[in-house]
């Protein structure tokens, strides 16, 4: 290395730096994610001062509050008009506040705020020594089985941290479908995937799972995360800038000046490319399409089943949103280049998610599978890359999230004496024994089945419909081939609780406590009304169909 | 906006399906009746249909329109013309006595957990499915209709799988899980059909901009909504696959002898005399009316597979052993004519398709719910298992042979005028195929009689020696339907004059004439 | 010199970075080479952000050691909670749940 | 009025059908009532007819409209005119004697009641076929009498045979009847209609293909009906069912209904030749075939069926002749039902006195204990074989002269055909009488030898024995009654139409011929059984014999060919639909299984092997874009 090089890259950094002025925040626009934060913040304080016995309550109360007026504010801003008219970009560039992130915020808020309830759900375990306890190890610390851990249990010790840490998930979900700059992005996936890895490794049953999944989880998220920033590293070299706005200039090529460093990269097609497509890939990798899915069921199954609904909504609606603005606000000057790539992957997903849960035995398991090929479809409404797309991919999002954090709500009921019983020889003639339960189950599977008259079907329908419009006429056919297949193992669920005889040793339903029944009902609820009659929503997404640029 | 009849006659059904649902499970019996007094009030909102209507009036009547889901263009369209009110008549007609048929059928066999409630949910099932097959007849809206179409599948599922012969299952354990393959085999058939029918509705909205029957027809007809060749043809097919596997024609068939075998024989009624009718009815309103050109260019490959179903079903009818199969095979085979009349494109032939749909519905009826009467005596579906029932039961045996009679159509029972009208139908038009076709008139005497004869003739088998005759119930269930199959054998005319104007304006969507006498056409 | 160079270093350290995670089984060593791969990158974004001339770069490359810093803190939390469990921290021992 | 004819039976069958176990004791007489009721309805407008003038003999009568449905037509009109008027006489009047005969031989039968309520049922379908105006509703009563002669048959249905006889007549009788529906419909395709006004007076307009097609396929109508070759297999079965059944729809009306559909549709048949050749073929061919059949039949039934066969062949030929034999189609086809139900009801009677002994070769001697019967039965036996004087020298008479004057080749084999029929038919009506009434008293010692107690042949009641006398009496005087002054012409000649016919050979020469042929035929069955004993057993017998009683193998034909080729098809087609139709589906949801089962293998819970598979994920990704810009 030659010395003047050295000097001149001296030089150049000693230069005087322009001075920077203190950034401007809008405070009041991003209220739902730092009144998040905050409750988060006091969540950890209370684990500090508040004595034991007091604290499941006080965080609890704390989670709920906070999700509530976080959620107040979403609507605030939206009723200001922020999700259309007044949509503009605050905290210089770092964060949208506009359309598609209030309304995906709503629903994250909402989910969260379900999935909350079945975190705090106490009623299903039977009491270890006379104390209630949750889905949720003791002591996290203590090995599986050992004697630390039996004292714990013992000493009735339960983890509420995981309220502090839902809140920061929840913070960080806020944050990715509105981050719009690159660092946003960045920091937020971080945010949103640290709880979450910690949340996978805290079950109470199955520790041993629990911790795989955990780490098979992190691992692979901090791989996948890795080469995101690669890709945003790449795609700064390209435009100069991580702003959405700046980064879409340069790839349309209508830029105010350029330096002739940007002249340099400007002309390096490379880098956009491959920047743009390892981006793409870690968002992929969080919704989880195929060939970045292999995490899911694995996650899925060993995880908490709070945790798994809560992942399985919340993380899906983020990612999708973030996977949204990416491709809308920054890439659309290179739709040509990408769509096709999307449709192979839509379609991958699409099949290989249907095909590969027809064989499965364990519900989580199964559900997971249903889940990469929800991603498909849902994928096939992103290509689509018009107005419609978008606000049908909302509507998907907020139908699916609910059904499924219901879902898995349900499963923590079905439960012998090893705690849940997910293997589906167990649910053999459920219906017989609890119809109501396996009734509503139902629903939720005719609803991923896309049956007409359930939020599925709406769902769906608004997807490919945006799809053909945007020409995916091929695609729209192989979605309809894979919920066909799809179907298949939907109904096999059903044949299995309804008519086949109940196992006489099988597992029976929980009487669970109101709080997983809200839940559960919620997702009825939702599964119907957007079934019968989602035009209010349909609107709501068509209303928030537009990103800010 | 006057009172939503064609709304009402729909939500009734539903409302009780709901308030049978709702009864505690003690009371069984109460469920039962509820559930038939909602059945006899939907017919008699039916009958108010069949009055209201006017032949001579506007194509679709007692039309309601509320804008549903605006963001898909979906509004909430409804009105019949003479074909939909037909069907709707036989719906509402048949519903009380399947369930009347069906009173015992669903009577828990073992006691499951105290909330176990099989009698309360076979009639509300039945209650619900017909409501959804009613709302299908009614809806003027693609989307709408769609939707009922996929979500009757739901209560006949459950219907099928959960619902089989009790005394022919008594001891055997394989009929259950048979039953769950029938019931999976027919939802994966009608759901793969439904869905291919999906992307095809999603086509249609893309090129039309519009799911309303009524205004695409419109469009079609003035020209102002020219569709590519191409594209008519393929949104054809999707819905022309859905319709056919409903129906079902030839080679889609194979779910219907499963579903009809292991289901109780209510069932297997409700399955071909009114779920698959809405295949072929929809077959008539939306295949012809939005693809006509299409519809043309298919016709002569689906009247072949309608041929080929006609003599196919007749043939394996013949080689059943199984009653509730045979049956099957033969609905089968008549499905065959219907489709074939329909695409004769003949006033005749969809004039007697229309019939036909009424009439099989009520041979189908008698014969199947008389055949399971018998079933349940003997806790056999083989026949080879009967003999002599006639000695012992004369009366069933001649409500059978009846039965028996219109299911090969002989004049004087309803049946036989529709096919003769589909005959002709398809006759003057292609009479290679018309003459054929009468191959199934002698089949459809050789399935039957061997039938009644392996089964009611020749000395009297110890097994059903003891055989009671028709009870009062099923007499009750089976007379009304018989005396329909004479009055409308002889006296069709208060029928065709309802159907006969709506088939017109369906062959003039179609740009159809019936062809000229021959004698006229040299003049 | 021309900092392109830096760029092709970035890409060889990702490289090596990602092909250890691929072939290495101790999971420490494996969430070494994913910090490996994580300072490739912020190698890269210096270089760029020295072509570019602008800071933008710099900023985020500190926000990623942030990020590192935490996610070690995490990462080694669930793989000590592993090896205590296990006595082994292989990740290929942990393969209970699969199909 | 029309309409009381139809309505009388079909009231009496649904209040005795319907009417249940409560009617069993008077259920008899109230068939009987309506049957007779209805009989007398018939005369009524027959003497209402006769006060007309020829022309205006013809009485439509429009009920209502049937199948409506734009250019299709169909209402139920009845049409009353000489032709139908006949047929209304012969069915009613030989129906209400054998409705009373009835009441006697199903005395100790428990079903009786329903066998009234057959026997109205099949009155009022046969009305409804000879009074019908239009084709269609013709078939209505064409497929009505189907059904109750299916009912009638296979009446004692606890014998398997019966009801397989009852099936089989049915079957047969249906693919007649796919000829007359495709005739109709070819009739609407040409005509646009199918009533017989507009039908017949079009016939000018179209082409004589057509016509020979519609002509055709009305032919393949009339032999189901009318049990002519090749569809008369189930004649000879169908007596399975009670005597009276046998009588009255299988000898005297039902299956005659094939010569008035040719006679009824003329007009066709006279503007296509090859479908009238067609005819007197088949006429001529069942002649010969139900001759030959009768001579070798020892169940008295049988033979007598196998007769009645023959004895249609007859009027077919005639019908087939046109205009020049019409007339004595219908002319023998009312004697033959008179003499021919006759018969019938002598050997109900018989079989009534033998314990229902069927087998004339365990009869013998009966003369001496049943005199009525052995008189009644013997008028009958001289009036089929045509001795001059009786009705059937009359009537067959003159179809034998009508034959000879269709004139060329043609005109002599149907007359020597004719001639050779009348003949054979001599010898085995001769062969019946005698192995029945004359010889030694066979059914002594067969009794003895087959170990049952000896049958105690006696005369009939009164109730059977009435209607016989009846039916002789119309057997013997019916044809000179007819003939004297061409009355039967005259009367039929409006409908029909008649030319006259120029024998080659004079008409006194013809009636010669005949008289010598069945004077031989009669010294041949006297030198065989009335000179020697019959034997106990059928000797094994000629070739040609032993083909007769399996009826020339048409059975054996059929079975062979129909129902095992029919069983083997719809085996291999049952096989098909399981493993092919269904297999195709069935496969590919395996197929999709086990696709499935592959896949799930690469899910092999190694966290590194998913690693990879997002590295290479993310390469092809890579990849992929960076291909899409190159391209």
């Amino acid at each position: 290395m030659s010395t003047a090089a050295v000097h001149s890259l001296w030089t150049i950094a000693a230069d005087p730096i322009p001075r920077i002025d203190a950034p401007k925040i809008e405070y009041g626009q991003l209220s739902p994610v730092l009144i998040v934060v905050g409750a988060a913040i006091v969540g950890m304080l209370i684990e500090a001062f508040v004595p034991r016995r007091a604290r499941y309550y006080a965080q609890v109360f704390v989670s709920v509050v906070a999700l509530c007026a976080s959620f107040a504010a979403v609507v605030a801003l939206a009723a200001q008009g922020y999700g259309t008219t007044k949509a503009h970009i605050a905290a210089m560039g770092a964060v949208a506040v506009d359309g598609p992130a209030l309304f995906l915020q709503g629903t994250i808020l909402l989910a969260a705020l379900v999935g909350l309830f079945t975190f705090a759900e106490r009623r299903l375990d039977p009491a270890a020594h006379g104390n209630r306890v949750d889905s949720f190890a003791a002591q996290a610390s203590s090995v599986p089985g050992s004697d630390s851990e039996k004292a714990a249990v013992k000493a009735g010790l339960t983890t509420t941290e995981v309220f502090p840490l839902l809140l920061f998930a929840v913070a960080g979900l806020l944050v990715f479908p509105a981050a719009n700059d690159l660092l946003a992005l960045f920091v937020a996936l971080e945010v949103l995937s640290l709880p979450l890895y910690l949340l996978c490794a805290l079950a109470r049953r199955r520790r041993l799972m629990s911790q795989e999944a955990a780490v098979k989880y992190f691992l692979l998220g901090a791989f996948a995360s890795a080469f995101t920033l690669f890709g945003i590293a790449l795609l700064y070299g390209y435009a100069g800038s991580v702003s959405y706005a700046a980064i879409a200039q340069v790839v349309d090529g209508n830029v105010p000046h350029i330096t002739p460093a940007l002249a340099n990269t400007m002309g390096n097609d490379a880098l956009l490319l491959i920047g743009a497509a390892m981006v793409v890939m870690g968002l992929l990798f969080k919704v989880g399409a195929v060939p970045f899915h292999m995490w899911t069921p694995d996650v899925y199954q060993g995880a908490p089943t709070p945790v798994t609904g809560f992942m399985a909504a919340a993380t899906k609606v983020a990612a999708f949103g973030a996977l949204l603005r990416l491709l809308y606000v920054v890439l659309p000057g290179m739709r040509w280049d990408w769509r096709p790539v999307m449709w192979a992957v839509a379609i991958v997903t699409m099949l290989v998610g249907a095909i590969v849960a027809i064989t499965q035995t364990d519900i989580k398991r199964l559900l997971a599978y249903s889940s990469i090929a929800h991603a498909g479809f849902i994928l096939a409404g992103v290509i689509a890359t018009s107005r419609d797309g978008v606000s049908s991919v909302l509507f998907y999002l907020a139908a699916y999230s609910f059904v499924t954090i219901g879902a898995f709500a349900v499963v923590t009921l079905v439960r012998d004496a090893g705690g849940e019983a997910t293997h589906l020889s167990g649910w053999a003639g459920l219906g017989r024994r609890s119809p109501l339960v396996a009734a509503v189950f139902a629903v939720f599977l005719l609803a991923f089945a896309g049956i007409p008259l359930t939020s599925g079907f709406t769902g769906k329908f608004a997807v490919f419909r945006a799809a053909a419009e945007g020409g995916a006429v091929p695609l729209v056919v192989i979605g309809v081939i894979a919920s066909a297949v799809a179907a298949f193992f939907y109904i096999r669920v059903i044949v299995l609780m309804f008519f086949s005889e109940p196992r006489p040793e099988g597992p029976t339903v929980a009487v669970p406590s109101p709080l997983t029944m809200a839940a559960i009902a919620v997702g009825v609820v939702a599964t119907v009304v957007l079934g019968v009659a989602p035009q209010y929503f349909l609107d709501l997404a068509n209303q928030a169909g537009v990103f800010v640029r | 906006m006057s009172f939503p009849l064609l709304t009402a006659t729909a939500a009734l059904p539903a409302v009780g399906a709901v308030a049978t649902a709702a009864v505690p499970a003690a009371r069984r019996t109460a469920a039962k009746w509820l559930a038939l007094a909602f059945s006899l009030g939907t017919l008699a909102l039916a009958a108010t249909i069949l009055v209201r209507f006017d032949p001579g009036g506007a194509r679709y009547q007692l039309t309601e329109s509320h804008s549903w889901i605006a963001a898909f263009g979906v509004r909430y369209e409804l009105g019949v013309d003479g074909i939909a009110v037909a069907l709707i008549g036989l719906t509402a007609l048949l519903v009380p006595f399947v369930m009347l048929a069906g009173w015992h059928d669903a009577d828990p066999l073992e006691t499951g957990s105290r909330r176990w409630r099989p009698t309360q949910g076979f009639f509300a099932l039945i209650l619900a499915l017909e409501a959804m097959v009613i709302l299908s007849f009614e809806a003027t809206d693609v989307f709408l209709f769609y939707i009922f179409f996929e979500a009757m599948l739901i209560p006949l599922y459950f219907l099928i799988g959960g619902f089989g012969d009790r005394a022919h299952e008594r001891g055997e354990k394989a009929a259950s899980t048979q039953r769950s393959y029938a019931a999976v085999k027919f939802l994966l058939y009608n759901l793969a059909g439904g869905l291919i029918m999906l992307a095809a509705v999603i086509g249609l909205y893309v090129v039309a901009g519009s799911f309303s029957l009524t205004e695409i027809a419109q469009a079609r007809a003035d020209g102002s909504l020219r569709m590519a060749t191409g594209v008519e043809r393929w949104l054809f097919l999707g819905f022309f696959f859905a319709f056919a596997v409903k129906a079902p024609l030839w080679p889609l068939h194979t779910w219907l002898p499963n579903a009809m075998q292991e289901s109780t024989a209510p069932v297997a009624v409700l399955i071909t005399a009114v779920v698959d009718k809405v295949g072929t009815f929809a077959m008539l309103r939306f295949c012809l009316q939005l693809f006509p050109e299409a519809s043309t260019w298919a016709t002569p490959v689906v009247l072949v597979l309608a041929l080929i179903s006609i003599i196919y079903g007749a043939l394996l009818a013949v080689g059943q052993r199984d009653i509730k199969r045979l049956i099957a095979y033969a609905s089968i085979s008549h499905f065959g004519f219907i489709i074939m009349g329909i695409f004769a494109m003949t006033s005749q032939g969809q004039s007697g398709a229309t019939l036909y749909m009424v009439n099989h519905g009520l041979s189908t009826a008698v014969l199947m719910l008389i055949a399971g009467f018998l079933i349940s005596r003997r806790g056999s579906r083989l026949i080879a298992d009967y003999g002599g029932v006639q000695k012992v039961a004369p009366v069933l045996a001649g409500t059978f042979l009846i039965g028996s009679l219109a299911t090969l159509s002989l004049p004087g029972l309803a049946p036989f005028v529709s096919e003769f009208l589909v005959l002709v139908g398809t006759f003057t038009r292609y009479p290679a195929i018309g003459i054929a076709a009468t191959l199934g008139i002698v089949l459809a005497a050789l399935y039957t009689l061997v039938l009644y004869q392996r089964t009611m003739t020749g000395p009297v088998r110890k097994e059903v020696s003891a055989m009671p005759d028709l009870r009062v119930r099923e007499l009750v269930v089976v007379a009304p339907l018989i005396v329909l199959l004479i009055f409308l054998g002889v006296y069709p005319k208060p029928v065709t004059d309802i159907v006969n104007p709506a088939v017109q304006q369906t062959m003039s969507d179609v740009h159809q004439t019936d062809p000229k006498p021959e004698v006229e056409a040299a003049k | 010199m021309n900092p392109v160079n830096y760029l092709y270093l970035a890409a060889l350290l990702f490289t090596i970075g990602a092909t250890g995670v691929l072939i290495r089984r101790n999971a420490i060593v494996l969430f070494m080479c994913i910090e490996l791969m994580l300072n490739a990158c912020n190698l890269a974004l210096v270089a760029f952000s020295r072509m570019h001339g602008n800071l933008d770069g710099q900023i985020v490359a500190f926000f990623t050691m942030v990020v590192a810093a935490a996610e070690v803190v995490v990462g080694l939390a669930i793989i000590v909670s592993l090896f205590r469990s296990r006595h082994s921290a292989s990740v290929d021992d942990a393969s209970l749940m699969k199909l | 009025m029309i309409a009381l004819l139809i309505a009388a039976p079909l009231l009496g069958a649904a209040v005795l059908l319907v009417g249940g176990r409560r009617l069993d004791a008077v259920g008899h007489w109230i068939g009987t009532l309506l049957a007779s009721a209805s009989f007398v309805i018939g005369l009524v407008l027959f003497a209402d007819l006769l006060g007309r003038e020829a022309e205006q003999r013809t009485v439509v009568q429009h009920l209502f409209s049937w199948i409506p449905v734009a250019g299709f037509q169909a209402d139920v009109a009845f049409r009353l005119d000489q032709l139908s008027m006949t047929f209304v006489l012969l069915i009613t009047g030989v129906g209400s004697l054998i409705h009373v005969y009835s009441i006697g031989y199903m005395e100790h039968d428990e079903r009786r009641r329903r066998f009234f309520g057959y026997l109205n049922l099949f009155l009022a379908a046969m009305l409804l076929l000879v009074l019908a105006d239009n084709y269609l509703l013709l078939y209505f009563g064409w497929e009505g009498v189907g059904l109750a002669s299916y009912l009638l048959i296979g009446f004692w249905q606890h014998k398997p045979s019966a009801a397989t006889a009852a099936k089989k007549a049915f079957l047969v009788n249906r693919v007649g009847d796919m000829g007359l529906s495709i005739a109709i419909m070819l009739m609407f395709l040409t005509f646009g209609s199918f009533a017989f006004e507009p039908v017949l007076s079009q016939v000018g307009d179209t082409s004589e293909g057509r016509l020979t097609a519609i002509g055709l396929m009305l032919l393949l109508a009339a032999c189901g009906k009318s049990a002519q070759v090749p569809l008369q297999s189930w004649l000879g079965d169908a007596m399975e069912g009670p005597t009276p059944v046998s009588a009255l729809i299988h000898a005297a009306t039902m299956v005659t209904a094939g010569v008035y559909l040719i006679v009824r549709s003329g007009a066709i048949f006279n503007a296509a030749p090859d479908a009238q050749l067609a005819v007197t073929v088949v006429g001529a061919v069942t002649l010969l075939f139900g001759a030959v059949v009768g001579c070798a039949k020892d169940d008295i039934k049988k033979a007598l069926a196998a007769s009645t066969m023959s004895q249609i062949g007859y009027m077919m030929l005639a019908a087939g002749l046109g205009p020049l034999g019409y007339v004595f189609a219908i002319m023998h086809l009312v004697t033959h039902g008179f003499f021919k139900a006759g018969l019938f009801l002598g050997a109900g009677s018989v079989m009534h006195g033998m314990n229902d002994e069927v087998d004339m070769r365990k009869y013998g001697g009966l003369r001496r204990y049943m005199p009525v019967t052995f008189v009644t039965f013997g008028l009958g036996y001289l009036a089929i074989i045509g001795f001059p004087g009786l009705s059937g020298f009359f009537s067959k008479d003159k179809i034998i002269e009508a034959a000879f004057a269709k004139g060329g080749t043609e005109g002599w084999i149907l007359g020597g055909v004719a001639l050779l029929g009348a003949a054979v038919t001599a010898f085995y009506m001769t062969r019946v009488m005698l192995m029945t009434f004359f010889g030694e008293e066979r059914w002594r010692d067969r009794a003895e030898a087959s170990g049952q107690a000896a049958a105690t042949p006696h005369e009939s009641p009164g109730v059977m024995t009435i209607p016989m006398i009846v039916l002789a009496v119309g057997s013997v005087f019916g044809g000179a009654f007819f003939s004297i002054g061409d009355r039967f012409l005259h009367w039929l000649e409006p409908v029909t139409g008649h030319s006259e016919g120029h024998p080659p050979v004079g008409a006194w020469a013809v009636t010669a011929a005949t008289v010598v042929c069945l004077l031989i035929g009669v010294a041949v069955a006297w030198a065989q059984y009335g000179r020697r004993p019959v034997p106990a057993v059928a000797p094994r017998g000629s070739l040609l014999t032993r083909a007769a009683r399996r009826d020339l193998f048409q059975d054996d034909f059929n079975h062979v060919v129909l129902v095992r080729g029919g069983e083997h098809l719809t085996r291999s087609l049952v096989y098909v639909d399981h493993t092919l139709v269904d297999g195709v589906v069935n496969g590919a949801a395996a197929s999709v299984g086990g696709l499935s089962g592959r896949m799930r293998r690469l899910q092999n819970g190694f966290a590194r092997s998913y690693a990879v598979s997002m590295f290479g994920g993310a390469a092809l990704l890579v990849a992929a874009t960076l291909l899409m810009r190159a391209v």
